[in-house]
């Protein structure tokens, strides 16, 4: 976290997927190679100032991409990994397929950034399939995603609706990759997933011990 | 030998026997070869495999070779979108079978394919179901699971702009399957918005050298 | 070989090394992608008519490469695989040394033309490497052009200066690869590589049965 | 991070370890990072293993870099040329390790470091000298070798233009092992003819994007 950007969140309520954005956003450092995931990841690019020098890496192909593309702008031969037009930034490169996932399986992204059903203590993730027996597989790019990025972060919601924790001892639902997360941004709080298990870097709106109560796991104070 | 510049779609797809194996570029619908596809409906070839990224989108394209019952198999990445109705009731009824494969081995098996690699070892999907049954080996003190090349009797591509040899170039993310598919496939046929003299293409631009197309064809709405 | 082709050579006479480039020559399809090795083979590309529309192709990364370039054509950037200063053709196209090989190892040349120190009755290649002690290996690209392209036609004289054959029963050189020869090219003959052995296509100057005298394997006679 | 544009080539150069892997490209002197070979040498690390097609021709360069003995192994697929002296002595008294690898095999390693492919298959040299003690495995009744990657803790490479960003372009077979090499090592150093404005470099064009590229400077005599 970095302590000279203002915070835009009331930190005495849980947050709002935008404010989990925000929060995820102030910790890309300048100039980082970034991948944001479809979905709840994708909010992130939307609060990162102009000015920081990210990089944003889409695994259809092209480096340096854009916001999202709106009437004149839209072009059908540019489109994100959610097959949403977007647009290009100076700098932009396109590569194909296989160069693409190279470029990510060979540990060049400096961060990815995914949604997520499960994440482990030991940070196995589950992101791909809920296992239903009627459900029809896909997985797209997040196995390679999951791999690849020198650090994956993930954002979700720390509970499900129904109140069941989406960060747990041992995921239940298939996985997308092994002790491959590295932070977990929630509404509740942020967490390391740290050799020595989870540590609780911010709260919001509860605490340490109150998480420690609903998550079946141990939890580790925040070190600084 | 350097490409055949072909009339019509349907002179571009002659001869596709039923079982090959198509690999189809796209991504959605970038670089999706449309024309292609509908050639290969009035064709007729049927009991294929399909190797694509997605499994089509609403009634057209890919969506319509799988509703006339011609796909046999279909080995993706992604088969589930907002709007892949065809493929999700042919696949809850049993009649057509899906292999999924994580998009960046989607990519790698088709260059291996091109490349002359037999196999690589690589650790996406290590420990999830997608690698179950597959040879696994510890290199570096991490998993890794061995992948086999995905070959195409026919690939059908996308492509911006052909020069009269087959020298292919693409535009923007519309790139995407379009330049590993062409490594890797016996009969290579392009779809391309123009045609252009050889020697007009910059060649330090040229992605898919001529080499690697049989067939090119310029769209119908072009 | 293309019967209606004009015959360059005297058949009485055993041929020149540009002679066999010449046979060699007609012998390509037209249209065909081609690689000629560094030495005896790039002579080669002298012996083809300018209608040919074969397309050559260079592993250190060009497909059209043109002829030698001279005088103020000389480029740096622009060489053979032999490092020589040469021009580019309509319809060229460049790409990086692992797409280069990638081409090559991927069966996609239509033919590759090698020079050789042995080639066995079985298609074994040596190559690359005399097998003397003092020798400082170097294999350059040798190993993925005999293995990669459709055909390899092998150029060389058929008997060394000293009088050994270099079509052998067995290679004595290290190999450069396994049962790769399709065609082999020589001053006195061309040969046939089958699975039912060596087939003599055609003589200069000497006839089977005096070949068969020399070499120390069975020749079948040519088919047609 | 984007790259950082240097000044000059020492500074480029600065922090190479002794025992380093370096990663040099060019194929002869088409491609050849010269200024940062001078460097390399002015810097004074030594123990390192270089990666290149060649070991050196005449007196300078790479051939420099092995006559001040800084070298302990070269990794190469053709050391002797006409003018290989330097590396020829320095070889036959035993003052330099050699590893030849096929050129496709070191290529193709060199990529697989940058591509997270632990090994792979390949039929390049099997039942050869440069096989023997390799793994070996039948695919397609074909024998195939099981080739490692080959990572650089630096690369040195040439390029045409670079813009700031350190997206580069390259000319002509001067492309060679460039963007290859820029894939598969920790800090990869840049020397360009020319370095121009972010957004000036046509995104289609470009062959190696900025995300391989640390560092980069303009040739001296350019």
């Amino acid at each position: 976290m970095n302590p000279d950007r203002p915070r835009a969140h009331d930190e005495r309520r849980p947050l709002s997927k935008h404010d989990v954005a925000a929060v995820l956003a102030r910790d890309i450092p300048h100039g980082a190679f970034v991948n944001l995931g479809i979905g709840r990841p994708t909010l992130v690019a939307d609060h990162l100032p102009a000015d920081s020098g990210v990089v944003l890496h889409t695994e259809n192909g092209m480096l340096n991409m854009g916001p999202a593309a709106h009437g004149d702008a839209i072009d059908p031969d540019l489109t994100n990994a959610g097959k949403v037009p977007v647009t290009e930034l100076p700098g932009a490169a396109y590569f194909h397929h296989a160069d693409s996932f190279a470029m990510m399986r060979g540990g060049h992204l400096d961060i990815c950034v995914l949604g997520a059903f499960q994440v482990s203590a030991a940070g196995d993730l589950a992101n791909w399939h809920t296992g239903a027996p009627d459900a029809i597989p896909a997985v797209g790019g997040a196995m390679d995603l999951a791999i690849g990025a020198k650090k994956v972060f993930v954002t979700m919601t720390l509970f499900t609706r129904t109140g069941a924790p989406k960060l747990v001892p041992r995921c239940t639902y298939p996985l997308t990759g092994l002790g491959c997360v590295d932070r977990v941004y929630t509404d509740l709080a942020v967490f390391d997933i740290t050799p020595q298990g989870v540590m609780v870097r911010e709260t919001f709106g509860t605490t340490v011990d109150e998480l420690a109560g609903r998550l079946d796991l141990p939890l580790l104070p925040a070190r600084d | 030998m350097t490409a055949r510049l072909c009339a019509h779609a349907d002179e571009a797809v002659a001869g596709i026997q039923d079982g090959s194996t198509v690999l189809v570029g796209g991504f959605g619908m970038a670089g999706m070869p449309v024309d292609l596809i509908d050639a290969l409906i009035r064709q007729g070839a049927k009991d294929l495999t399909v190797v694509s990224n997605n499994a089509g989108n609403g009634d057209t394209g890919l969506a319509a070779l799988l509703a006339k019952g011609r796909v046999r198999k279909v080995v993706c990445s992604f088969p589930r979108q907002a709007d892949s109705y065809v493929f999700d009731e042919l696949y809850r009824a049993g009649r057509v079978e899906l292999e999924v494969v994580p998009q960046g081995n989607l990519a790698e098996r088709i260059r291996a394919a091109g490349a002359g690699i037999g196999a690589f070892f690589c650790p996406t999907g290590a420990g999830t179901l997608l690698a179950e049954g597959k040879e696994t080996r510890v290199i570096d003190g991490r998993v890794h699971v061995l992948e086999y090349p995905i070959k195409g009797d026919v690939a059908l591509i996308g492509a911006h702009r052909a020069d009269r040899m087959g020298n292919l170039v693409y535009r923007k993310t519309a790139r995407n399957f379009g330049p590993v598919m062409a490594t890797a496939a016996t009969t290579v046929i392009a779809q391309v918005r123009e045609v252009v003299d050889t020697g007009t293409l910059d060649p330090e631009t040229v992605v898919t050298p001529s080499i690697y197309v049989d067939r090119v064809v310029q769209e119908a709405s072009a």
